[in-house]
């Protein structure tokens, strides 16, 4: 069991330490080939889901990651409220009623990666979050994870990659050959859900 | 970052506040919401139509609910795509039974969150229709990618399907005639300077004195060029060179829209509108009619984009309709 | 200095060339002037109204040239009256034999030209009234010295005389009229940037990131005071706290506007709108109607004025009365 | 005979340079406690008046001086226009018919300087171009002038006084006490104005 009600309770927690530490730093990767929101958006979104937890008794994982899943779709907007909202809420149909291993979390990954491509409707190497989510989801599927901060330098060098690629989905498309160069903030911003992640895993009972 | 605000989590919210108390005679605001709508929503017969995205266009897009335009805006945050449960509110509170148009701009974040919405209001059994808005010619069009921005060439969509609407017309003709409008227009714009978003506090880019960003959005983005800086005159053969290769426009009448960015004094938009009349008369192009101001911003953004719309007898009837909504006459 | 223009020479010609040609419907500009007039002037029977200045305000002053408002407005280089003969050539088009009111903003300049001219026109044989506009809270009112500013509150008074003027009433009654919103209106302004004229080049003032310059005019000069940078509701309270200490607005209705200086966002002014709503609303002050937008603006300055205008029967029905000037709704 | 027709088609060609050659002067001057258009207004004017004077005959010293004085009217606009307009028309008035001598110079500045109170209801020390006309006035007056460059040491002393006023009248009166510190832009174009009547008085003939 890798994920307790707690943990994923904490994982939301992790991640918006994260976002709110790293706010200025997505925002100006947005503001490189985006509109220079990314930041705000996401520390935003998950300061709603930490204060929605924050009044409400969980049962399960799947109902923690349901709760987050929603006030990410009420409270973000733009791109990345959709997608994260709709990668939160496979997870949560993924995981309903059951206890969380690697393997079902690779499941429900997989199932996020799902609901991505279906909202978003890109491919991996289009310079977007997916591609991190692919990777990771690509990752959990390979071999049993003993250190969890393998999963993040796989994250890393997703993102590594995300700079030289030419954008053709979001906002980063309309600059074309100009989107190079830069890192994809929604990319980076999927490296910080990770981190969390691999953080509470990691976590003593 | 030097602005007129109180809290920079608090914009929206104030502004909308601002805006309702002003014209209270006409709109109001749905409880709880960033959804302005029409005192008389929803007009019984009528198709309502729903526009929105977020904010920092002003006066997009509030400005454009009113008798004969809009009958609801959604304000999202500053440039961030409004929520889905916030465009639901909207939907339902403008149906009368008709149906409901939604008016999206071609971004990533705009086209989800509505496309949410509308699903969510399916399900609550109301009939909904969406137009994808697309007029920047600077984006290269393409199936393998995002496609084209929506910019203020959305404000003609509006006008026209909202004159439409205001005929009773059922909820699949004022979809076509928004959907012709779509067609007929072209749009492209380009700053001269950066705008800060409030939460940010940092300006989008940066640019010498001396450069220009061609190609731009709504929304403080790079351009699809930097170049250097030009002479008004210059400018506008560029982003018009680009417009009129773009679309059939020989003999043709259309309506010409030039959109101050939000800093660029009106002095500069006239130099701007004296150049493409100039140009247009030249080429046997004809112009019905024109809009200089300010229709569809980025915050304080200096630049301007120029917007094309080709008439026909449909569209210009819709334009010459009247509407009570604040920022269109 | 980044602008969009060709010669900073030619910017008010240009300007004036895109203006007329944009709304040739309703207005011309008399050949070889920088004069824009009412496409029906001189109107049979009807008092002529015209005002001016310097360019850089727009859409002052010819945007409220139409229709129910000013007959013709005269245009002077960038923050420069215009002269007298530019002045005369106005007054004798607009003249239809019922005379001529000149509405001048009360500086020396404006005021040395505009008499000037009327004192050709007298020599002429046509009748000529003058009002002078002096609404800005922020100078002290003396007799010793050239009194307070004309600001954006100078808009009213082009709207009442011209619905006045419209009935067909006599000039001493338009005069009149027009003489009682100037005792009715109070104004005040705050700028967070200066602005460039073209032919300078170099921007007005400098003011650090922290700072704002409170009681300014609409030339992009220096205020009575710098202070530091505030929240838009505490901006809000200094302005309409010295306004309404400066007359007798107890229980009255008002006319509220807030004049955007050319780069604020309307976002930022509808923030401040509805602080002033609050305000009033406490005071037990009752808004009659509002304007929030760009009405007199100096170039590119980033900031704002509040204009409130005490009404009484006759200021209410003249600003409810309709109008086709281009920049007034 | 101090002044021919030459010498004053002379005398406004000489301002003509000196208002060019310190036209951003004039302006920064005037950006400190005006609108900052008194280079651009003074520049753009004698500009004009010089380029009439090209076209034009005259035949007399009183007929270049109305010449110039409907221009500057015609052409300048602002505080300026009327001021320098109704300054150099009482000129061209008060010498009409005659040849200049100091004497009737000092007359016919005399006549500028009321038609300047009279156009501008200014006073001495209310930080105008008054002054230095009122102190030019009085200067001529006083003595028989042999070196011209006292009155320009004249001149000089009064747009120094001008400093430290306070300004009552024109743009700058809107500053109060924020006035002070600034020299009166009006007045150091007038000792243009008057350098210029220096050199070409001293002229060879
Ligand atoms: N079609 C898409 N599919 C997957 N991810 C996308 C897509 N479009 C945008 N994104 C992601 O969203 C991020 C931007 O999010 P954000 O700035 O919050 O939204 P917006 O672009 O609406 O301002 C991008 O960096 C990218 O990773
Ligand atoms: N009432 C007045 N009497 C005399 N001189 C004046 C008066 N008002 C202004 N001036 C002079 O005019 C100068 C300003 O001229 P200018 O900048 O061209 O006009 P404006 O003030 O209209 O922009 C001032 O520096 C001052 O010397
Ligand atoms: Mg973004
Ligand atoms: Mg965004
Ligand atoms: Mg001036
Ligand atoms: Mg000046």
């Amino acid at each position: 069991m890798i994920l307790t009600v707690e943990k994923t309770i904490q994982w939301m927690r992790e991640i918006h330490k994260r976002m709110e530490a790293n706010k200025e730093q997505l925002t100006a990767l947005d503001q490189a080939i985006g509109d220079g929101d990314h930041g705000i958006n996401m520390a935003r979104g998950f300061g709603e889901v930490v204060a929605k937890i924050d009044g409400t008794e969980y049962e399960s994982v799947a109902d923690v990651l349901k709760s987050a899943a929603m006030t990410l779709t009420a409270k973000i907007g733009g791109a990345s409220g959709p997608l994260y909202g709709t990668a939160f809420l496979k997870m949560a149909t993924a995981l309903q009623g059951q206890e969380v291993d690697q393997q079902n979390l690779k499941s429900a990954i997989d199932q996020a990666l799902e609901g991505i491509k279906m909202r978003g409707n890109a491919e991996l190497g289009e310079k977007t979050l997916y591609d991190v989510w692919y990777q990771v989801a690509d990752f959990l599927g390979t071999e049993k994870v003993e250190d969890w901060q393998e999963m993040l330098e796989v994250c890393q060098a997703t993102i590594e990659d995300t700079r030289e690629l030419k954008a053709t989905k979001g906002r980063a498309s309309y600059l074309n050959e100009r989107s190079r160069g830069h890192v994809d903030p929604g990319s980076m911003s999927s490296y910080y859900i990770f981190e969390a992640l691999a953080t509470v895993i990691e976590m003593e009972d | 970052m030097k602005k007129v605000l109180n809290h920079t989590d608090a914009v929206v919210e104030e502004m909308l506040d601002g805006f309702v108390k002003a014209h209270s005679d006409s709109l109001k605001r749905l409880p709880d919401t960033s959804v302005v709508i029409r005192n008389d929503a929803p007009v019984t017969g009528k198709v309502g139509i729903v526009s929105g995205g977020g904010s920092g266009h002003e006066p997009a897009h509030a400005g454009y609910v009113g008798k004969g335009m809009l009958d609801a805006a959604v304000a999202g945050e500053v440039f961030t795509s409004p929520t889905p449960d916030q465009v639901l509110e909207a939907i339902k509170a403008v149906d009368s039974g008709e149906g409901v148009l939604l008016i999206i701009k071609n971004y990533t974040g705009d086209v989800m969150n509505f496309d949410m919405a509308a699903e969510l209001a399916e399900a609550e059994g109301i009939t909904v229709e969406k137009v994808i808005v697309n007029d920047d010619v600077s984006v290269e069009d393409s199936t393998f990618t995002s496609g084209r921005r929506g910019i203020a060439g959305t404000v003609f969509v509006h006008k026209v399907a909202g004159a439409i609407a205001e005929t009773k017309a059922p909820l699949q003709e004022v979809k076509a005639a928004a959907e012709n409008v779509i067609k007929q227009v072209r749009s492209m714009g380009v700053a001269l300077s950066p705008c800060t978003v409030p939460a940010s506090g940092k300006p989008s880019f940066t640019l010498e004195e001396d450069e220009m960003e061609i190609g731009i959005g709504i929304h403080g983005e790079p351009g699809i060029e930097r170049v250097p800086l030009q002479s008004a005159d210059r400018i506008a053969d560029t982003l018009l060179g680009k417009i009129l290769a773009d679309h059939e426009y020989d003999n043709s009448e259309v309506a010409v829209m030039i959109n101050g960015m939000g800093a660029t004094p009106e002095m500069e938009l006239y130099i701007v509108y004296r150049q493409v009349a100039n140009l247009l008369k030249e080429k046997g192009i004809t112009i019905y009619a024109n809009w200089v101001g300010e229709y569809m911003t980025a915050l304080e953004m200096a630049g301007f984009s120029i917007t094309l719309l080709k008439l026909d007898h449909q569209i210009k009837s819709a334009l010459s309709a009247t509407t009570d909504a604040q920022a269109f006459k």
